[in-house]
């Protein structure tokens, strides 16, 4: 039997966990837009539109301190940031497209070094996911092997029902904890009809195929009709939930400063500018490429796992109407 | 048309305008009535210091001041002063203990509370002439002073140091002479407007005011004046009250009136004669005024 | 008053109106390249949503073919003129699609020794206005949907172009809410502007959007992303930020053309051209410059008069 | 007479950018004729107000000064003929950008200072200083450096004092 | 890593009183980069030296900051101690905690705090800072002087006997200056016409010097070696070259009562004129404000008369071009005039001596040139206002000079020994006169001068009152000098016939206007500044500029001529070489960054920006990018506040200088 939870026990649960001292952090309203940010309650939580910015930055800050060093007597003295102080954090109310990132990104901060400071805060998160009920001409989820209802990523996962209450399914044992914890605002029962759920109007993309023709058309004039005009920005990185490129900074003088940790995008210009001046990426085709190089082919190449969960963000940002979900579909055409 | 305003002043009569000078007390009053300007004695004002306190006590003479333009404070309006000397010791005073860190700070003790000297103190000849404004005066001028030949005699305190009082031009001012000509009467040029009368050393060593006053009368006589017009007490005991011991010193001749400023002003101005004073004087006007037909 | 009624209702722009444009355009950019006149055309090319369009670089009378012009057809093209974009034009003469706000700009980069007019061909564009950054999907031009610089518009006409596509349809007043916008934030008590702008900045993830559409940010080596020294902070956070919108329009004060682009691209809503009109509104009434269609020789902020207000110098 | 320099609970800083032509000298003159300012003022010298470039004046409100005077020849008096003339538009505009984003004027001071005016130097300076020392810190800058994105926000207290140190 | 040494200076107690150096030099030791520090009774003298060079070769320093005072006063001494001991000059830099710091703050906890700031900015700059080789230019070699007076004609002439070309510009139509205006010359009573008009024939004749008389300096462009002056030759309405200076134009003049200015307007000349009979050149010049052909277009007897034909009414102002190495400023001084000034004017007239409206009351100009032979009177001393002989003369000494009420604190410096000479003119001239001079002190420090102001007062009988006029007045005929003597404290009246006022010297006037053409600082009194008070008394703080005589400060005769050699021998010393090496304080652009935008053209006040093409290997230009001449560029970085990527940077002042120095506070 699944665990109901009522919209109002949802927002109480939120309320309660906010108590506890947990870091909460869901979909808000923040202006014209709804991004995740940390709720102060459960009114906070607005449901039932796309976030702008992806979840990612509960546990890859958009930027974030690695250590601060500073003279003191004339010692130079280096502090590393406490991980230890990371707040135990639950994220609520993730869409599948958003849900489903950590676990993507798991294995490229575990691999030949462990990021500490990604790991630690997954290790004190709590991913509470949502099936998704709405969807644009962005989306394209259902092509990239996702769905509105995929409760990958998620440690309990929510289905919306008609009756305004949602079904609770514990994915793993942090969610079956969660649940427990505050039994008191989850009932068993029947569940009433699920709520119709998205329905993105994208073809399923033969992404085994796709990678298949990667592998062959590293030049390809493809790459510079459809990347010409695009501008170099990182706007779809950033608010990507799979890009996880970061660059390192010191910022202050020799006698106090920090080292800071920030989202970094491969379009830039500078991404690749090595010291001596050279650019292996001179021209921003070729950036653009390593973009989709690298969420369908180098990503699976080394972890079996695409790098894109669908979620048409960086479509509805780009400045020049970048387009992904059109490319993939030229890609897997010109692929057969 | 924007209506006028009337403009109020706080007054500062100092003590010879209470006694040796009464008639510039009563005329400047007459005068400010004529004119619809608000006059309200400052209360209970004290001794300015003038004029031999800053060269005993600085510090009591600063303090003296200060004392007063703080209760000056409690009175509308800037702060209208008559007697040359009171002026030159406040303004003196202001300036002193706005420059000077120091003096300040000792001044604020010895009035034990803060120097609230920013009170703007004016003179009564700059009121007329800046802030009533010759035009206006022009204008209500009912008993023209005709063919009255006036020696402005300005002293030395009224516009001396010229950082200090920023009357008029220090060393050839004309701010007398603009508002005798807006009244009709006619300034004479001559020599002596700015030299000393003898000022304080009428008790103490009158013989050198005989001599300082002497060169006073000899040159407005020489510059065929009927009078001389003046701005302060001091000057006025000097030249009136001794008038006829230098006379007779001398072995001269003058029989010059001394008018305060404001008695002509007011009685170019239609306030009637027998409200200036002119009756409390030594050297006796009316028969001036009589013959140039102005009473 | 009726017609004024109904007008305001429809937000009066017909699609036929589009429609002729973009034959028109399409009809000279074939002729340009057929003649051999240019080598490429920039110009729009229709996306697959329907409330996007494409910048295109095209070279075959074929693609020429396809070329549009929507509400969608927001992009400044004149960027792509500029080094920042080099690589992606072919050698010769280019032709290029402007719409009036379009045409400052490229008049901005000629007086900067960016591009020359004897390199270019000019297809002007009557323009009635396009999209704003949150458009709706359906690809309609509305009063809710069009671009806020757009209510304001006063380059509808193109100036000084080789062609000219399209006839103005008539065009109803909007009530100009930028003005108002900008009105009201200079309205308020600067601690409250302080605070207004700080949430706004506070927002910026620098994905650096707003510099990269720009067409007067063609820098080889932009100082932001100089770090020997560095002038302002690269790291995403609100010190930075700030540091980066405020010389981002000080770089643009006396330059800017007023496309609003960096406005358009931002993915976090920053109103960043109030940043670029209060700097316009300052030069105009200090100097009385203005940003214009045709070239003009020094910036407000390369030339001088002696007698230039310095009332704020004691 | 000189006012008794002494310590008062908040001390402003307040940094200087000054040309070297005439500014400069004129600070040097205050201090060959003994004039008193407070010590509150750090001069940074450059050959022109020209070279001065806003990102400066952004860059010392950044790294915690409480106040800015920008100080040159005065017009007509440049050693490099326009050099402030230029300097003069750059700020007028850089000015109304500072004011738009709600930066408090009153603490960003322009001035000509020619050499021969040791006094009017003083004055500035003591003027600013004493202004700014009144509006208490520049906090808006500071705070700034302060905040992160949420994401990022953490409240240990080793990081605040970290922090702290910074600013 | 940066190896930096600090060296902090006690300037004997000017700097140790107030700022505690020992603690500057232990703080500096503690800034990263600094490898050496120290502190030093007198850094400037050579032990200080010395210890500067010992540590930059024992402690292998890349850089060194001296605080000390400014750089103004001592940045070459320690570039070129830091150059000896083999380190570049432009990686020592010196921290003013002397004027900027122990000068102007008395607490010392304070001062001391701020010194260590001063210091750790300027070592930031150094750690940041390049090594810079001087950059040669060219050197004209040919000498602007700007006025011909004693100054400029001396200067002039020593010049132009050294080898060099020489142009010198003078407003008036004739070069002479005051010093042709003068009867006798103190403190040999010698003509002063008999010794300087054969200065001003050899001006005229020299075959290196060019004179461009009633001439103005329109512009100044360029650089030390390299001036381009413009000058305007004022439209003198007789052409030099045709008239032979027979001066019948003159004698058939009909309008001839015209006040003469080289007489201070008490002789007449006629509309068309020389200023005096001597006047080099010799050629007359049209007064047009007062000839009947320009004001009424009918007349013309000039002309007429004119066999050579020289006169030409449609003359107008032309503009010559030159190329110049050197300049030297001699434009001299006027007399301060009593007379009532503008409001708000920082100096004052005298109310209490009439405000200059009584007419027998004149300046010592007007004295000379009634003591003058070839004056108005021939020589005679008769007063103004009826033509009489004063037999009561007063003479004031110190009108507007040495008296701050008025706005003027400085002493004149000439006029105690003119005012002897005046006496003594005066009672060589009128035997039964009585001269008077009020004094406040006699200044006669001089060769063989208060021999000479002894002689005035014990032998030509002048009576010296100690004491200053309080008030002066017509009465009847005469002037009443009312004034005490302060030795004897008794108020004194003079009934005088006449009054002569040794009033101040001040700048010639429209000083200030060309000090800004020429980029010259000028003091208040708008007097032009020297580079250094005492070291550098006829440079000015821009390079190739020299002052000569009265323009810098009052001066006498002999000093003027003085000065006006020292320039002279700075311009040959100039002059010497081919090339001069000069700061490389200049802008340079980074061609790899540059877009080319010529926003940096646009403001460059030189002109130096040039636009330069980059070409691929084969020869395709690939860009155009800006260009920055270093002979050209003066160093103000206007480029590069304006270039948007900074890829134009002013060596010497760099963004990262500037912004390490910041990153400090």
């Amino acid at each position: 039997m699944p665990q109901i939870i009522t919209e109002a026990n949802l927002r109480s649960l939120i309320d309660s966990l906010v108590k506890e001292s947990k870091l909460v952090v869901g979909p808000k309203e923040a202006g014209s837009m709804v991004l995740y940010q940390p709720l102060s309650n459960g009114a906070d939580l607005k449901l039932g539109a796309l976030p702008r910015r992806s979840s990612k930055e509960l546990f890859f800050p958009i930027c974030e301190d690695i250590l601060t060093f500073g003279k003191e007597d004339g010692v130079t003295k280096v502090k590393d940031v406490d991980r230890a102080s990371f707040p135990d954090a639950v994220l609520i109310g993730a869409l599948p497209c958003d849900a489903g990132s950590p676990s993507i990104l798991d294995a490229v901060f575990s691999w030949d070094y462990n990021d500490d400071f990604y790991l630690e805060r997954r290790k004190k998160s709590t991913i509470v996911g949502i099936a998704c009920t709405s969807c644009d001409d962005a989306c394209f989820c259902t092509a990239v092997g996702y769905a509105p209802d995929s409760p990958a990523g998620s440690d309990l996962f929510l289905t919306p029902l008609k009756d305004g209450s949602y079904a609770c399914n514990a994915v793993t044992e942090k969610g079956e904890k969660l649940v427990s914890a505050h039994g008191s605002l989850f009932k068993e029962g029947a569940a009433a009809d699920a709520a119709p759920l998205a329905a993105p109007d994208t073809a399923k993309l033969d992404l085994a195929k796709i990678k298949e023709w990667l592998n062959t058309h590293f030049e390809d004039p493809l790459w510079q009709s459809i990347a010409d005009v695009c501008l170099g920005c990182g706007a779809c990185a950033f608010i990507c939930p799979a890009c996880h490129c970061f660059d390192i900074n010191d910022e202050g003088t020799p006698d106090h400063g920090t080292r800071r940790k920030h989202w970094d995008a491969c379009g830039f210009g500078k991404f690749t500018n090595h010291a001596s001046g050279h650019n292996p990426r001179d021209i921003q085709n070729k950036r653009y490429r390593n973009r989709i190089m690298h969420k369908f082919k180098y990503y699976d190449d080394k972890f079996g796992k695409t790098l894109c969960t669908g979620c048409g963000r960086c479509i509805r940002a780009c400045p020049v109407g970048i387009d992904i979900g059109d490319i993939l579909n030229k890609i897997n055409v010109q692929a057969g | 048309m924007t209506p006028k305003k009337r403009l109020n002043y706080s007054y500062y009569p100092g003590c010879s305008l209470h006694a040796s000078g009464r008639e510039y007390d009563i005329s400047t009053r007459a005068l400010f009535k004529a004119l619809g300007l608000g006059l309200k004695e400052v209360p209970d004002w004290f001794c300015c210091g003038a004029t031999p306190a800053h060269n005993v006590d600085e510090l009591l003479s600063l303090s003296l001041c200060a004392k007063n333009l703080k209760m000056a404070e409690e009175v509308e309006g800037d702060l209208a002063v008559a007697c040359a000397a009171c002026f030159s010791r406040l303004k003196h005073a202001q300036h002193k203990i706005t420059h000077d860190e120091t003096r300040r700070r000792q001044v604020e003790t010895a009035i034990d509370g803060p120097a609230d000297v920013k009170k703007p103190v004016k003179h009564i000849l700059e009121i007329l002439a800046r802030e009533v404004g010759l035009a206006k005066l022009e204008e209500n001028v009912k008993k023209p002073l005709l063919g009255l030949k006036v020696a402005c005699y300005y002293g030395c305190l009224l516009t001396r140091p010229p950082e200090v009082p920023e009357l008029d031009d220090c060393e050839d001012p004309s701010i007398m002479e603009d508002i005798l000509r807006a009244l009709g009467a006619e300034p004479v040029q001559w020599s002596h407007r700015m030299e000393c009368c003898g000022a304080n050393f009428t008790l103490s060593r009158p013989g050198v005011v005989m001599k300082l006053s002497n060169a006073i009368l000899d040159s407005a006589q020489f510059a065929k004046a009927d009078c001389i017009m003046v701005a302060c007490p001091l000057c006025h005991g000097n030249l009136d009250i001794r008038q006829e011991s230098i006379e007779n010193k001398n072995q001269a001749s003058y029989e010059l009136p001394i008018f305060y400023f404001t008695q002509l002003v007011a009685l170019a101005l239609g306030v009637p004669s027998t409200d200036l004073g002119f009756d409390s004087v030594i050297i006796d006007p009316r028969p001036l005024l009589r013959e140039k037909q102005l009473i | 008053m009726n017609a004024k009624a109904q007008k305001a209702k429809g937000c009066g722009i017909e699609p036929a109106y589009y429609d002729a444009v973009t034959q028109a355009i399409r009809s000279e950019a074939v002729k340009v390249l057929k003649e051999g006149a240019v080598s490429a055309v920039i110009g729009y090319l229709p996306g697959r949503r329907k409330s996007a369009a494409v910048p295109a670089v095209v070279t075959t009378e074929e693609e020429a073919g396809r070329l549009i012009f929507s509400p969608a057809c927001v992009n400044n093209l004149s960027l792509y003129l500029t080094k920042a974009k080099k690589g992606i034009l072919p050698g010769g003469k280019i032709g290029i699609v402007a719409k009036g706000c379009d045409l400052r700009a490229l008049a901005g980069l000629m007086g900067e020794s960016q591009i020359k007019r004897d390199d270019l061909f000019i297809i002007g564009i009557n323009c009635a206005g396009v999209q704003g950054a949150v458009a709706a999907g359906n690809g309609q031009l509305t009063e809710a949907s069009i671009a806020k610089k757009c209510r304001e518009c006063t380059a509808h006409t193109p100036e000084g172009v080789d062609f000219v596509a399209g006839t103005l349809p008539h065009l109803d007043g909007l009530t100009p809410l930028e003005a108002e916008e900008l009105a009201r934030i200079e309205a308020m008590p600067q601690a409250e502007r302080w605070a207004y702008w700080k949430e706004q900045f506070s927002r910026c993830i620098r994905c650096m959007a707003c510099r990269q559409v720009c067409p007067f940010c063609y820098c080889e080596q932009c100082l932001c992303d100089k770090n020997r020294p560095q002038a302002v902070e690269s790291s995403p956070r609100p010190a930075g930020n700030t540091a980066w919108h405020i010389v981002r329009a000080m770089h643009l004060a006396g330059r800017c053309a007023g496309c609003a682009e960096c406005e358009r691209s931002c993915p976090m809503d920053i109103p960043l051209n109030l940043l670029n009109r209060r700097m316009a509104q300052e030069l105009k009434e200090l100097y009385d410059y203005e940003a214009s269609m045709a070239p003009q020789e020094k910036g407000p902020l390369n030339q001088y008069k002696e007698d230039d207000d310095q009332s704020f110098i004691k | 007479m000189h006012a008794e320099q002494v310590k008062h609970d908040f001390e402003p800083k307040v940094v200087a950018f000054v040309c070297t032509w005439c500014t400069y000298a004129g600070a040097d003159l205050a201090g060959t004729s003994r004039m008193q300012y407070p010590p509150n003022v750090r001069v940074l010298k450059f050959p022109c107000t020209g070279r001065i470039d806003p990102v400066f004046i952004l860059r010392a409100f950044q790294k915690g000064a409480d106040g800015v005077l920008v100080s040159g020849c005065h017009p007509g008096d440049c050693h490099y003929m326009a050099g402030n003339f230029h300097a003069r538009r750059r700020f007028a505009a850089f000015r109304a950008l500072l004011d738009f984003v709600g930066v408090d004027l009153n603490r960003l001071q322009f001035s000509w200072v020619s050499a021969a005016e040791g006094g009017k130097w003083v004055e500035v300076v003591t003027e600013l200083t004493e202004r700014v020392r009144g509006m208490g810190p520049m906090k808006e800058f500071k705070e700034l450096e302060l905040e992160e994105q949420w994401s990022a926000s953490l409240s240990t207290p080793e990081l605040k004092a970290a922090y702290d140190s910074i600013t | 890593m940066s190896r930096i040494g600090v060296f902090v200076c006690h300037c004997g107690e000017n700097i140790s009183r107030t700022v505690d150096v020992e603690q500057v030099a232990a703080a500096a030791g503690n800034i990263p980069g600094v490898a050496f520090s120290c502190d030093y009774k007198y850094m400037c003298s050579d032990p200080g030296q010395n210890l500067l060079k010992k540590a930059i070769a024992e402690h292998n320093l890349t850089g060194v900051v001296v605080a000390a005072c400014s750089p103004r006063m001592h940045e070459k001494t320690f570039r070129k101690a830091a150059g000896a001991a083999g380190l570049n000059p432009y990686v020592c830099e010196m921290a003013n905690i002397r004027e900027h710091c122990s000068w102007v703050h008395e607490n010392r906890e304070m001062a001391t705090a701020k010194a260590s700031d001063i210091v750790h900015l300027m070592v930031e700059r150094v750690k940041k800072g390049k090594s810079l080789a001087p950059i040669t230019v060219p050197v004209t070699k040919k000498a602007l002087v700007i006025g011909g007076g004693i100054a400029g004609i001396q200067a002039a002439l020593d010049i132009a006997d050294a080898g060099h070309q020489v142009l010198v510009v003078e407003r008036e139509p004739s070069i002479g200056g005051h010093m042709a205006q003068l009867s006798e010359t103190f403190p040999t009573l010698d003509c002063s016409q008999c010794i300087m008009t054969p200065k001003m024939v050899d001006v005229a004749n020299h075959p290196n010097i060019t004179l461009y008389s009633y001439s103005e300096i329109e512009k100044v462009e360029g650089y030390i070696g390299n001036f381009q002056v413009t000058v305007r030759k004022k439209a003198r309405s007789v052409d030099e070259s045709k008239c032979t200076g027979c001066g019948v134009c003159i004698a058939k003049c009909p309008k001839k009562k015209i006040p003469n200015e080289f007489d201070q307007g008490h002789g007449m000349r006629s509309a068309i004129y020389v200023p005096f009979p001597q006047a080099v050149p010799n050629t007359p010049v049209i007064d047009r404000e007062n000839c009947t052909m320009f004001q009424s277009g009918k007349c013309g007897v000039c002309a007429k008369v004119c066999g050579p034909g020289a006169v030409d009414y449609q003359q107008e102002d032309t503009l010559t071009v030159e190329s110049i190495g050197a300049i030297v400023v001699a434009t001299g001084f006027k007399l301060y005039s009593i007379d009532r000034k503008p409001e708000g004017s920082m100096i004052q007239g005298y109310g209490e001596f009439g405000y200059g409206t009584i007419p027998d009351i004149v300046d010592g100009m007007t004295f000379e040139r009634l003591a003058s032979a070839s004056g108005p009177t021939g020589g005679k001393i008769l007063r103004p206002s009826d033509g009489k002989e004063p037999k009561q003369i007063v003479f004031i000494q110190c009108v507007g000079s040495r008296a701050r009420e008025k706005g003027i604190s400085y002493c004149s410096k000439i006029c105690c020994m003119y005012t002897a000479k005046h006496t003594m003119l005066y009672h060589h001239k009128v035997h039964d006169g009585q001269a008077y001079v009020f004094f406040m002190d006699a200044r006669t420090p001089g060769k063989g001068y208060d021999e000479f102001w002894r002689r005035a007062v014990e032998e030509e009988e002048a009576v010296y009152i100690r004491g200053m006029v309080s008030r002066m007045y017509q009465k009847g005929d005469k002037i009443i000098v009312m004034g005490s003597d302060t030795l004897v404290g008794v108020q004194v009246e003079i009934e005088a016939d006449m009054v002569v006022l040794a009033t101040a010297v001040q700048p010639q006037e429209g000083a200030d206007l060309l000090a800004q053409k020429l980029g010259i600082s000028y003091d208040k009194y708008n007097f032009y500044s020297e580079a250094h008070a005492k070291l550098k008394p006829v440079e000015c703080a821009t390079a190739g500029i020299y002052l000569a005589g009265a323009c810098q400060g009052p001066k006498d005769i002999p000093d003027t001529v003085s000065q006006a050699s020292a320039a002279a021998a700075k311009v040959m010393t100039l002059f010497a070489k081919d090339q001069l090496e000069r700061d490389p304080v200049v802008a340079k652009v980074n061609e790899k960054y540059c877009v080319g935008c010529f926003a940096c053209k646009k403001v460059c006040p030189y002109g130096a920006i040039e636009e330069k093409e980059i070409k691929d290997r084969q020869g395709n230009v690939v860009k155009v990018i800006a260009y920055v001449n270093p002979g050209v560029c003066g160093g103000c970085g206007t480029c590069q506040a304006t270039c948007p990527s900074k890829t134009v940077e002013l060596d010497g002042y760099t963004d990262e200088q500037i912004m390490a120095m910041i990153e400090t506070l």
